[in-house]
């Protein structure tokens, strides 16, 4: 029995409604014009945790201003990329031309944003990272309108490796997952170590059961080992490497691996162990106590260094917006306001070098149990004072 | 058969007609342009492209009773087709999307010919092994990006033109694509060679005591169905403008799946009706709530223990009551 | 157990053919053949292993030892299909047909496997008007020509044997294997059933697998007697009834049939 | 190459396969007996691993957590299987898996809303920390040989319970003949209510034997799902021995795999080429294996029937 007239036009006009309308959604009314910033982090997930951290950090930022950001009332939208990469592009779309942001920050992992990076940066909207930072937008694919409030991932690892030699390792064993940021992390360790590498072990991505490679670094017995474990692999590691008895005979020297996020997880397993950073929840300057306090305040727990460089993204915003009385409008005038980085970091010392990356300070972290019962990293000692990243010299902008 | 696969039905059956779905696609794609919404055709264009690698997958399913659970490795190679032949210089439409059809469709039938040797659970799970073995490979592929993956270089072009320049564009491609595929497919599984499929399916000892083996025909089949998602690949990447391994996630096999499943497998328009239903919840949960997935899971739950099943019962159900 | 030398060659032979599972022989050196024109009846108590022994012949389960020759040719290592293909067309015990299709897509569906036309891809199957006239010529001559729209699902049971025939005659066998035809089948049906057997006989050679003893005795030529595995007997039906053995060991309950 | 390291790595494989077949276990069952795909079954680990975390903080007990974890892994067994399951016994299994994923995504993003994404702590048992000396150069952590002891403990159960109760001749029965239990008057559904939430409380026992080595989070299960399906598929749905066999087989592939083959692949392709072909190599084998072992063996080591 066919359907009436009627009855298909309606259904019709239903089911293509649903398909519009969802892409469509119009932004609601538009009240005042506000700053809009679209904030990319990995919300689900096994490194879910770190893109709530780096999140958090951003909102808190937003929040102890007064909802604002360079004194303009802002609107922060806030999207999962999921941890992969056409979803984000496809979500970095919407954030563009359906709410019309004018500036996206955020991304936990180099590969998400070296999907978006694309789309954004033709778009000429302003992309602030609140931590990846691949070396090919340091180097040669460096573009006016990327900004990182973070780091350059080679560096972190460099931290370790300088560690490793000023402490006059003579044999270390690599141990990384079997994938770029992997093979970058042994590249940027090696930079600076001059002693042996007696092997580089890659792992599977995930990878839950480390007692094979276990086993091998406690026939080879090195002076250290050298890894990068972020997420939930570096918890797994963390307490396997404790339980083989490990923890207090050979040295355990790591990016990524041993930070607030994951601290809450292993606990004693971790303490005493090694972390390269450009930040820790003790670093002394004023803005860092405050932030601290904060963001244990609202939270519950202890910051990490995500947090701290979300936190960050927000101030050096909020700084740059004021520069140029809140317009985003202007862009060339908005990049040279954000390039001056006119904000006190939480960090200290922190300037942006010509290819919108940072010069800052690096430290090596331990993990302590705090007087208070929280575990934390804690600044061991400074490593790089006022570092530039190593790409800078590719990168054609002056 | 025939009849009753390609057409009838009462209420809202008309919907899952091919040429309703592609008019409420190119509709949908008319009003996204003339409001001006910049992102609507982008969303369009990635539902359609989805709805297509659906469709193979559900050609596979509902007619040859074939469930790949490793779907995405065509899907996957269709988008590295024009990565590595983007690094290589080539970005013509014209050697594209071949190579990523006959890429795709060798891949699914070498690794057929294995596969088909088992039946029910056991080629669920030998198909996924085989789209994990390439999952594994593409990630270690330095040259291409490795587990990060890369961006192409350009879009699809037509002897140097750029006739992908904008998601509209793409979007009219990919609609298009999902039609002609829609087309052939349902005329696949209306003549012969679908019903040996269908026959083989529900009941494989009575087709070989009529004399036939159906093993070459559902090569054939998984042949060409993995051509057709190896075509979705190539939209995909030219769509993202970046590929990578996690396209080949055993994630994206299981979603493609529940786009299929949701949406019924008895007619190829239930997947693209199920491919609809995921994105639109994707985009109006994903905005609520960063559990959204939460209301995702509850959704599907409550579509198959409500009796529903799938999207075609459910609207007959809610038609008739 | 030697039988005189046929003039002609049979269609089916089985040659000492044994097959076992573990501990359980279910077949024991089976010797066996069906010649032209001839409807051969294989009986024998539950469990002597005639489901196996159909199994083996039809291709679904291979033998440990022994030969299989069908029209002329050892099809021993052969698959099901392939030996369809030569002719053996076999009905099931259980009747195996497609459900969801009507009677007459399931005989049309028959016609096309036949006419090997089955990798056409683009006119749709029911505009196969060859088939189409086959499987209504097939459905009239076993008595179906009132339910060829009917689904196959939605037929009696005895209705539903005679599709199963007629999808198997349409692809003109050379030897018809028909496991149990009349198991689960009234009074009625089965003497329609019979009375449809009977029209084939001397056409097609048949061997048939039955319980029941009144069709086997209206139809068989010869009668061969499946006992834990082993033929105990083959011969005219007179020549089974008469034997002690087979008195004992089987037909005694079967009497008062 | 030491004696020792190469008796470790035998260890360490043996080890990851028996917490592999913990949860293959309850999975192959289910499986077997109902013809039922549960793809939650990954949840169950996590929710296993969730409990006993959170009962032993509470109580300060790590005996005490566990004991009344695997009670709660239990009760939720039963609550999932009233709730969920029965519903679905009967249907397709494509009906299965869209509904058993549905689930995971709910159960998931619950535990997520409740404890965060964050991994919970899971500290080993004190008394059951550092390592022993199992002979000179071979330090072992007790941990792991806690759980080799756990795992062949429950084999052992299993394997009398299946082989010498009714129970487990009806188990055994509906995995290959379910019409035929029915027949006898067994009522099917109940024996799988049961069958099924003893498996929710084997899986629960493998994610806690597996917390204190791993990370507690959310989607710990999704890996061990994929894992535990490939155990059981290569063993033959439905076979606990199969599982058993599969588990060992694809813990020692993978462990030896991950420790040997670069080395091997340094002598005989050269240092580049391993360092690349390597890991990638290791991180597929077990799915090479199991494509070999269907690709000769279509329905797995011991499966029957091919369903």
């Amino acid at each position: 029995m066919p359907a009436s007239p009627t009855r298909r036009l309606v259904a019709l006009a239903l089911a293509s409604t649903a398909l519009a309308a969802t892409a469509l959604a119009a932004p609601a009314a538009a009240l005042a014009d506000p700053v809009k910033v679209g904030f990319v982090s990995t919300l689900s997930g096994p490194p879910a945790a770190l893109g709530v951290h780096m999140r958090d950090g951003f909102l808190l930022a937003v929040k102890e201003l007064g909802g604002k950001l360079g004194g303009q009332p802002t609107e922060v939208i806030v999207v999962d990329d999921e941890l992969k990469p056409d979803v984000a592009v496809s979500k970095v779309k919407a954030l563009m031309e359906r709410d019309k942001v004018d500036i996206v920050a955020g991304t936990v992992f180099s590969n998400v944003l070296m999907a978006i990076q694309k789309p954004v940066l033709a778009n000429e909207t302003f992309l602030i990272s609140a931590n990846a930072g691949p070396s090919p937008l340091a180097g040669k694919g460096c573009s006016p309108f990327f900004f990182s409030a973070s780091y350059q991932n080679d560096q972190v690892h460099s931290v370790m490796g300088q560690y490793a030699q000023d402490k006059g390792f003579k044999r270390v064993i690599l141990i990384t997952p079997n994938y770029q940021a992997g093979k970058d992390a042994m590249a940027g360790f090696k930079r600076n170590f001059k002693g042996e590498v007696v092997e580089e072990i890659f792992t599977q991505l995930g990878q839950l059961d480390f007692s094979a490679e276990l086993a091998k670094i406690q026939a080879a017995k090195p002076d250290a080992i050298f890894t990068f474990m972020p997420g939930g692999m570096g918890v797994n590691l963390v307490k396997q490497y404790q339980q083989a008895g490990l923890a207090g005979q050979i040295p355990f020297l790591s990016s990524f691996t041993i930070d607030e996020t994951t601290l809450p997880a292993t606990q004693d397993a971790a303490v005493g162990l090694l972390s390269g950073a450009e930040w820790a929840p003790n670093l002394d300057t004023p803005q860092n106590k405050a932030f601290v306090a904060a963001y244990e305040k609202e939270y519950g727990i202890v910051p990490s260094l995500y947090a701290a460089q979300g936190y960050d993204a927000a101030m050096l915003i909020d700084g740059a917006l004021k520069a140029t009385g809140g317009k985003v409008s202007d862009k060339e005038a908005f990049r040279k306001a954000l390039a001056s980085a006119p904000f006190k970091s939480v960090r200290g010392d922190f300037s942006f070098n010509t290819n919108g990356f940072p010069i800052q300070d690096f430290y090596v972290v331990k993990a302590v149990k705090r007087p208070d019962g929280r575990y934390a990293t804690e600044i061991q000692s400074k490593v790089f004072d006022n570092a530039a990243d190593a790409y800078v010299a590719e990168c054609p902008l002056k | 058969m025939s009849a009753r696969a390609a057409g009838g039905g009462a209420g809202f059956a008309f919907l899952f007609r091919p040429a309703v779905l592609i008019a409420l696609f190119a509709l949908a794609l008319a009003v996204a342009v003339w409001s001006g919404s910049g992102y609507a055709p982008t969303i369009i264009a990635r539902t359609a492209i989805l709805a297509l690698a659906a469709v193979s997958l559900s050609f596979l399913i509902g007619q040859a009773g074939l469930v790949s659970f490793g779907h995405a490795a065509p899907l996957g190679i269709g988008a590295y087709a024009v990565l590595i032949a983007g690094e290589y210089g080539v970005t013509n439409a014209l050697v594209l999307f071949p190579l990523g059809f006959a890429a795709a469709a060798l891949w699914s039938a070498a690794t057929g010919v294995i596969a088909l040797r088992t039946r029910g659970v056991y080629f669920i799970m030998i198909t996924l092994a085989f789209a994990q073995m390439l999952f594994y490979v593409a990630g270690s592929l330095s040259a291409f990006g490795g587990d990060d993956g890369l961006g192409i270089a350009a879009r699809a072009t037509f002897f140097g033109q750029r006739f992908l320049r904008t998601d509209t564009d793409l979007a009219v491609f990919a609609i298009a694509a999902l039609g002609v595929t829609l087309l052939v497919l349902e005329r696949l599984s209306a003549a012969p060679f679908g019903l040996m499929l269908r026959t083989g399916r529900a009941n494989e000892e009575k087709l070989a005591s009529l004399g036939l083996d159906p093993f070459v025909h559902r090569l054939v089949a998984l042949a060409a169905a993995g051509g057709i998602a190896g075509i979705a690949g190539v939209l995909l990447a030219n769509q993202v403008e970046y590929v990578s391994p996690a396209t080949m996630n055993w994630h994206v096999s299981g979603e493609l799946i529940v786009m299929v499943v949701l949406g019924g497998t008895k007619r190829l328009g239930g997947a693209v009706l199920g491919a609809v239903a995921v994105m639109v919840i994707d985009e109006t949960l994903g905005h609520f709530t960063e559990f959204w997935k939460f209301g995702l899971g509850l959704v599907i739950l409550g579509a198959v223990l409500l009796r529903g099943a799938d999207l075609t019962q459910l609207i007959r159900g809610t038609a008739h009551g | 157990m030697a039988e005189p030398a046929s003039p002609q060659a049979p269609v089916l032979a089985l040659e000492r053919l044994s097959k076992s599972f573990g501990a359980l022989t279910v077949t024991r050196d089976v010797t066996l053949d069906v010649r032209p024109a001839e409807v051969h009846a294989l009986i024998g108590p539950n469990g002597a292993g005639k489901t196996s022994l159909i199994a083996q012949i039809a291709g679904a389960l291979a033998p440990d030892a022994g030969r299989i020759l069908f029209a002329g040719a050892d099809v021993t290592r052969l698959g099901m299909a392939r030996r369809a293909r030569r002719g053996l067309g076999r009905v099931f015990q259980i009747s195996n047909v497609v459900g969801a299709f009507t009677s007459l897509e399931n005989v049309a569906l028959a016609a096309i496997v036949a006419g090997g036309r089955t990798f056409r891809c683009w006119r749709p199957a029911l505009s196969d008007r060859a088939a189409l006239e086959q499987a209504r010529a097939m459905l009239e001559r076993v008595g179906l020509a009132d339910r060829m729209a009917t689904p196959a699902a939605a037929l009696s049971h005895g209705e539903r044997r005679a599709l199963e025939l007629a999808m198997c005659l349409v692809q003109e066998p050379k030897l018809l294997l028909l496991d149990e035809p009349m198991a689960g089948t009234g009074r009625a049906e089965s003497e329609r059933l019979t009375a449809l057997l009977a029209g084939l006989k001397g056409r097609i050679p048949i061997l048939l697998v039955e319980h029941d003893m009144a069709t086997v005795f209206a139809l068989a030529d010869r009668i061969s007697v499946l006992i834990s595995g082993a033929i105990a007997i083959t011969g005219t039906p007179e020549t089974v009834r008469a034997d002690a053995v087979v008195r004992q060991a089987y037909l005694g309950d079967e009497e008062a049939v | 190459m030491t004696a020792a390291l190469f008796f470790s790595q035998l260890l360490n494989g043996l080890q990851l396969g028996v917490i592999l077949f913990l949860v293959a276990a309850g999975l192959t069952l289910v499986f077997g007996v109902m013809d039922f795909i549960n793809l939650a079954h990954g949840v169950q680990y996590m929710l296993g691993a969730y409990l006993v975390a959170v009962l032993s903080a509470w109580s300060g007990s790590f005996a005490f957590g566990l004991a009344a974890g695997l009670l709660a892994a239990l009760a939720l067994g039963f609550v999932m299987e009233v709730l969920v399951f029965r519903h679905l016994t009967r249907r397709d299994h494509l009906e299965q898996v869209l509904a058993t994923f549905g689930l995971i995504l709910v159960v998931t993003e619950g535990v997520r809303m409740i404890f965060g994404s964050a991994p919970l702590p899971f500290p080993v048992p004190a008394a059951l920390n550092g390592t022993v000396t199992l002979f000179e150069g071979l330090n072992y952590p007790v941990w792991r040989l806690v759980i080799l002891a756990v795992g062949v403990a429950v084999a052992v159960l299993l394997w009398v319970l299946v082989n010498r109760t009714r129970a487990g001749m009806l188990v055994r029965a509906g995995s290959t003949h379910p019409q035929t239990v029915a027949a006898l008057g067994v009522d099917v559904d109940r024996l799988f209510l049961f069958v099924f939430a003893f498996g929710a409380m084997l899986a629960g026992l493998a994610g806690a034997m597996a917390g204190p080595l791993v990370s507690v989070e959310p989607t710990m299960g999704d890996k061990v799902l994929i894992l535990a399906f490939v155990v059981v598929v290569i063993g033959g749905i439905g076979s606990i021995k199969g599982a058993f066999v599969a588990a060992i087989l694809v813990g020692l592939v993978d462990t030896v795999g991950r420790a040997f083959l670069p080395d091997l692949l340094r002598t005989l392709v050269g240092k580049s080429a391993a360092a690349t072909a390597g890991p990638t190599l290791s991180s597929m084998l077990i799915y090479l294996l199991m494509a070999l072992v269907l690709s000769f063996r279509p329905s797995g080591l011991f499966g029957g029937r091919p369903s």
